[in-house]
């Protein structure tokens, strides 16, 4: 029960064939390469798995690869420009939003996704934004320092 | 999960006792239950098919009765089922004590249920939930079905 | 995941008759949320997944009669989002903000949120209060129904086989009235709630008396529920400690929690009384501030 | 003295690849031919295994390969204590036991074809509760643990898998002094690390049987000789490549599926990974121990500790295999002892066997158990004896000279800046903000860690450096740390130094991360290897007549010599017993008394530190251990109900949130005492502990609640509030 379905990915279509059971991260992770994107929880609670559907963000572990048939989806490996770092990435760099790294491809992309629709958020819409992604090595406390400092340099 | 339902049953204790002993018809008493054959004296084999929500439950196992102590009017049995396609089962431990009770027989029922592999993973509130009304609606039918002077 | 066949009409007619051609082994998919978790989980096969995601025209969010009819397609954040929903009744935008997270809530669908049928979910609780009715299509033609009379079991609605939800429609409040979502999350701020009340209140043109009040719960029993004795309580009473204790003891009356991570039996029945008064306050001062509008 | 890099807040060296989606975890490790392994796992707690039969397993199509234990030879597992199989024989332990394994190519036919694989049981009585474990009678989980290798001599008891003492003075003795005399007994849950990235690997067997491993694991080398022991094949046949780790906190350093995936690569000829469903995190992991811990401790007149003894009971479930340490136990026991001098002191802790989960190390392992029963007891007698709970810690506090539990001497003792210092920037004396409102300390101490690292520093020709190592970045900033010290040494800018990943292929042995050592074993080895190289570049710059700064230079003058200028440094670092860091936590709560919901209004953390390599990285440490000490405190628990746990989603196990963190005030006290580079010490496990009974002391102070158990929920409160109302 195979199906052939149509995706642009990160601005490059892609036709790939998947199993209809496969899972929309699988599909990125196993048929396309695109390992950025983590499996975390399996249930759609920790966000390590977040990618954009049509812009926005959704879980790719719940996700059938076939739903995203016709759409485009963008990924951690996307956001980032010719040799330059999304101002996104930069800032979870330089404000230390990250230790360990398995949560951050969600986390950025999460991140790049409120600063599209909110280019200047309070610390309230940062929170609660940004409650769907988990981390567990940083408490938080520079993630949103990151997302501060991003906020300011694109508007700087 | 341990769960106790009690009810009276409109007979008296010898004739409701001489029903539970017979497993193929007290079992046609519990909802679901199909296919319901003997192996031996004491095991029997069958299927229960229940829903919890979405989840629709095959279960293919066996009963055994492991005592039956008409003297104190209590018998044990226990139950051991699986679903191949969720890939998990139960394990139940049950016991039937006969008391006379106001205007019949009262039953009382202790059950030791345990959930087994994947099944659980959707939540154990839910399915002792589950197992407690299925045991109640159980009680019913066997007050039903014996008030009907079957 | 087990293998199975997958459609994507893209009409309505469609995937009913697709429905009905596979019967006990089609299920519907919307978002997805809740079923490719129980999917991935192998709680749930089914041999046939019809996708409702390609049907046009079933994510409307529109002003209807007052009021605003929901397309079953719409996601919990277009209407946590939408510009009518928050200037029309801004209590049921609240209450889907309150779910999960922003990610999920994107995929989440209205329709596919009240199939599934989970107590635990936020929007049936305020859907309830607000008095809202469920559409449904079958290929025998369309019916609609109570959100309160919708809910039948753990998981289970009054959705036959082939049927399916094509949206909501919840009437405009009352003129001088007030509603309120409490959820009460003492855990994490992403759970589920321990306890969640909806309540609205009329109040009397002299601003002192309840004239009426509707009020619903959820995670407090198998499905979310109406607490029509406690309302039963408020009507044309004057409003105060007095009637909120009596209001709480009659809806610790009605509920039969389950016990589970998020509470026992026992607190969430003390929950449930507590949660009522905070419920019916708010809406209370919020049916005030709308009585001095009209006035 | 002023440095150039070391003290700088210098962003992460491993960022881009992390924040690109670049960084490969072993879970992304890609080989030709690559196929899955899955697990079938008991769902029994007990029980003899009759029959297993793989028939319609096997006939599935696409699958490769399905073993059961009789397919393998009958090898005992561990970290130290070998007593668990690789597949359950005969008899499985606990519900989550992996009984067999199947490959395929597609990992969802492989997961399917578990569900084909019939299994016949047979109940074993099961003790779950660890009190009922160590009774005569109790059931039995293992035979005769004795004779597993790397078992300790001493036990009481069948179940009992381990015993650890602490002893100073004489304990009974102190007790006949002391005025009165305090006993309570407290409780821990079972917790997950909560790390998002589950247990990953992948196995390659390469054309000449070289065995090619990519693992989740922290401990490379410590891997490679396990694997060696698992798999009976010699070291050198075995090599472990490193790969980042998403999320350690104690819980990746035991073999977890690799023996599995290995036997599949061997028997399918096909490389295999292995990754586990965050369900088979919650039920086969290695979580925190659950405990139960009683304290006695008796004061003098003038508020002095004069005895204490203290028991605790650790359920470590159905194997001893996940703890690394030579005593099989916790060395968090320790902490019975607190921050104080106990002249007269006795802690006995026994790690128990049960049909649960088997347990392992996480982050401070025991300590925050310990940490919350010692500095909940700490305030209770304050209480009873009404004293200022501050008080009544000042006048206990450890001082210069003092000895800890274990027996060492203590220098440097900052205990009481440390609490001073919370106190004051916590406003703990000033008057509350309102009713129902309350204020908590509690304090700790942690030492520094010890092991041994090997480093290797390299001039390149274009004056850059290149730091060689095998410690793995389990995301603790660690390589950040070790490339500025190399920078500071060498005198050049941190873009000029590049972290190499050495694979266990290149050096003998070394002891990985854990343990909070590597600041300071890595720290050290890289310090030293670059003072060599430093001084090879002095000589060489004398030699030809050039600044020592001409790096490029210098290097080409010894490349055209056929010269590499490279250094090595292998450091052991024995025990350092006479330098920890003390930590002084104020938590400032709210109870919502309808509810019993407490709500953290701010959080006051102080530590006594060493030098501070990279504030931004130190700080993040802090932050992350608080925060999941926080979780401990209020939110987290993996439920079980008779050794079948019912929280199996982090739906069910909840981990805080970015709404659930507190507001937080930091408090540094440095002091370049340390023994690790530059005077450092360490600060990855400083921050976790305190905060449990710092809140659970504020909850009392709040309320009047004292909630014993933990996690404290707005359950326990509420009920602890009605029961007061009963009884005043």
């Amino acid at each position: 029960m195979n199906r052939k379905i149509r995706v642009t990915v990160n601005g490059t279509a892609r036709a790939v064939e998947v199993p209809t059971y496969r899972t929309l991260l699988d599909c990125l992770r196993n048929d396309l390469g695109l390992t950025g994107s983590k499996e975390g929880c399996g249930v759609g609670v920790c966000g390590a798995c977040t990618v954009l559907l049509d812009g926005k963000m959704i879980s790719s572990c719940i996700a059938l690869a076939v739903s995203a048939d016709g759409h485009e989806v963008t990924t951690v490996e996307g956001l980032a420009g010719d040799e330059r770092l999304h101002p996104v990435q930069q800032a979870f760099i330089d404000a230390g939003g990250f230790q360990c790294g398995i949560c951050t491809p969600g986390q950025v992309v999460s991140a790049k996704a409120l600063l599209d629709a909110n280019p200047n958020p309070s610390d309230a819409e940062i929170r609660e934004w940004m409650l769907g992604n988990l981390c567990r090595c940083t408490g938080y406390y520079k993630i949103i320092e990151s997302i501060r400092a991003a906020a300011q340099r694109s508007r700087a | 999960m341990t769960f106790t339902q009690e009810c009276v049953i409109a007979v008296e204790r010898e004739r409701l006792w001489d029903f539970l002993m017979e497993v193929p018809r007290v079992a046609s008493c519990v909802p679901g239950v199909e296919g319901v054959e003997a192996i031996d004296a004491k095991s029997y084999r069958g299927n229960l098919r229940v829903q919890i929500g979405p989840i629709r439950l095959s279960l293919h196992g066996t009963m055994t009765v492991d005592e039956q102590d008409r003297a104190a009017w209590r018998a044990r049995m226990r139950a051991e089922a699986n679903d191949r396609r969720v890939g998990g089962g139960i394990r139940a431990r049950m016991s039937l004590t006969l008391a006379p009770g106001e205007g019949g027989t009262r039953l009382r029922i202790e059950t030791d249920l345990a959930i087994l592999g994947r099944i659980g993973e959707f939540g154990q509130p839910v399915i002792k939930k589950k197992a407690d009304a299925l045991l109640e609606e159980f009680a019913q039918n066997l007050g039903s079905k014996l008030g009907q002077g079957g | 995941m087990r293998a199975f066949e997958y459609a994507a009409p893209r009409t309505l007619d469609e995937a009913l008759a697709v429905l009905r051609e596979h019967g006990d082994e089609a299920r519907v998919i919307a978002g997805g949320t809740a079923l490719v978790t129980m999917m991935r989980q192998r709680l749930v096969s089914p041999g046939y997944l019809v996708s409702l995601r390609d049907i046009r025209g079933l994510d409307r969010i529109e002003a209807d009669n007052g009021g605003i009819r929901i397309g079953a397609l719409a996601t919990h954040r277009d209407v946590e989002t939408s510009p009518l929903v928050r200037e029309r009744l801004p209590v049921l935008a609240e209450t889907f903000r309150r779910v999960a997270s922003v990610r999920i809530r994107n995929m989440a669908t209205v329709g596919g949120a009240l199939a599934h049928a989970d107590p635990n979910q936020d929007p049936p609780v305020t859907l309830i209060a607000l008095g809202a009715r469920v559409e449904i299509c079958g290929t025998d033609g369309r019916r609609a129904l109570p959100v309160e009379e919708f809910f039948r079991d753990y998981y289970e609605s009054a959705l036959e086989p082939g049927e399916v939800v094509i949206g909501v429609v919840v009437p405009q409040l009352a003129p001088a009235s007030g509603a309120a979502y409490v959820k009460f999350l003492p855990r994490t701020a992403d759970d589920y709630a321990t306890v969640a009340v909806a309540a609205t209140v009329s109040v009397d043109p002299d601003g002192e008396r309840c004239r009426a009040a509707r009020i619903a719960l959820g995670s407090v029993g198998v499905t979310p529920i109406r607490a029509r004795g406690a309302e039963g309580l408020l009507a044309g009473q004057r409003f105060g400690a007095e009637l909120l204790r009596g209001a709480g003891e009659a809806v610790k009356g009605a509920v039969d929690p389950l016990s589970d991570h998020r509470g026992s039996a026992a607190y969430k029945r003390e929950m449930a009384g507590v949660m009522v008064g905070r419920a019916l306050t708010r809406a209370w001062d919020a049916a005030l501030v709308s009585a001095r509008g009209t006035r | 003295m002023a440095h150039r890099i070391i003290g700088k807040p210098i962003g992460r060296v491993d960022g881009t690849e992390k924040v690109s989606g670049a960084a490969r975890y072993s879970g992304d490790v890609s080989v030709p031919g690559l196929i899955w392994g899955k697990a079938l796992r008991s769902p029994l707690p007990h029980a003899r295994i009759a029959r297993i039969d793989v028939t319609r397993a096997k006939a599935l199509p696409g699958v490769l390969a399905v073993l059961t234990a009789k397919d393998l030879p009958g090898i005992l597992v561990g970290r130290r204590m070998f007593d668990m199989p690789l597949l359950a024989r005969e008899r499985v332990r606990f519900i989550g036991e992996k009984v067999a394994v199947v490959a395929a190519a597609d990992p969802d036919v492989a997961e399917e074809a578990t569900t084909l694989i019939d299994v016949e049981y047979e109940d074993l009585p099961a003790v779950i509760d660890p009190e009922a474990a160590t009774v005569a009678g109790a059931p039995v989980v293992h035979d005769d643990p004795g004779a597993y290798e790397g078992a300790p001599a001493e036990r009481p008891h069948a179940n009992v898998q381990s015993v650890l003492r602490f002893k100073l003075g004489d304990v009974q003795a102190g007790f006949r002094e002391a005025a009165r005399t305090f006993e309570h007994t407290f409780r821990t849950q079972l917790a997950h690390q909560g790390y998002l990235e589950p247990h990953a690997g992948v196995v390659a067997i390469d054309e000449d049987g070289r065995v090619q491993v990519w693992a989740s694991n922290k401990m490379p080398f410590r891997l490679k000789e396990l694997l060696s022991h698992a798999l009976q094949l010699p070291q050198e046949k075995i090599r472990v490549n490193l790969t980042p780790i998403g999320g350690d906190f104690g819980g990746k350093g035991s073999l977890m599926d690799l023996p599995l995936a290995y036997h599949l690569a061997r028997v399918t000829g096909r490389p295999v990974k292995m990754v586990m469903r965050y369900a088979e995190e919650l039920m086969a992991g290695n979580p925190r121990h659950p405990s139960v811990i009683t304290l006695r401790t008796g004061v003098s007149r003038d508020g002095q500790i004069v005895a204490r003894s203290v028991r605790a009971l650790f359920n470590s479930g159905a194997y001893a295999a996940f703890k690394p340490a030579p005593s099989v136990s916790l060395g968090g026991a320790s902490m019975g002892a607190g921050v104080y001098r106990i002249p007269n002191l006795l802690i006995e802790s026994f790690c128990v066997y049960t049909n649960n989960i088997p347990c392992g190390h996480a982050r401070s392992p025991g300590e925050p158990q310990m940490v919350f029963a010692e500095e909940s007891h700490m305030d209770m007698i304050a209480r009873e004896l009404a004293l200022d709970p501050a008080e009544f810690r000042r006048r206990n506090l450890l001082r210069d000279g003092d000895h800890l539990a274990n027996g060492h001497h203590l220098e440097h003792v900052r205990a009481g800046d440390t609490l001073e210092a919370a106190l004051k920037a916590s406003e703990y004396s000033e008057p509350k903000p309102g009713p129902w409102i309350g204020r908590g300390m509690a304090m700790t101490h942690r030492h520094i860690g010890v092991g041994f690292t090997n480093a290797v520093v390299r001039l390149g020709t274009d004056g850059r450096v290149t730091l060689r190592i095998a410690l793995p970045d389990t995301g603790t900033g660690a390589h950040l740390v070790l490339r500025q010290v190399v920078a500071e040494v060498l005198g050049v800018a941190m873009d000029d130094v590049e972290i190499e990943l050495a694979t266990t292929d290149d050096f003998a042995t070394d002891s990985g991360v854990g343990g909070s050592r590597v600041t300071h074993t890595g720290g050290r080895a890289a310090y030293h290897a670059a003072e060599k190289l430093k001084a090879q570049i002095e000589a060489e710059a004398a030699k030809l007549g050039v600044p020592a700064d001409s790096l490029a230079a210098i290097a080409r003058a010894a490349a055209r010599e056929g010269r590499t200028l490279e250094a090595s440094h292998f450091y052991d670092a024995k025990a350092h017993g006479a330098v920890t860091s003390f930590t002084a936590q104020v938590a400032e709560v709210a109870v919502d008394p309808q509810t019993g919901q407490v709500t953290v209004r701010r959080f006051t953390t102080t530590h006594d530190v060493g030098t501070v390599i990279n504030p931004l990285g130190h700080q993040g440490q802090i932050e992350g251990g608080l925060i999941q000490g926080l979780g401990f405190a209020l939110m987290e628990e993996i439920k079980t109900e008779e050794g079948r746990i019912s929280t199996l989603s982090l739906g069910d196990v909840k981990l805080p949130t970015i709404q659930d963190i507190p507001p937080l005030t930091t408090v540094i006290l440095e002091d370049p005492v340390g023994p690790g580079p530059f005077n450092a010490k360490a600060i990855g496990e400083g921050s976790i502990s305190a905060v449990a009974p710092a809140i659970a002391n504020a909850v009392a102070d709040a309320c009047g609640a004292r909630i014993l158990d933990l996690p404290i929920t707005a359950e326990k409160v509420y009920f602890a509030l009605k029961e007061k109302e009963r009884r005043p």
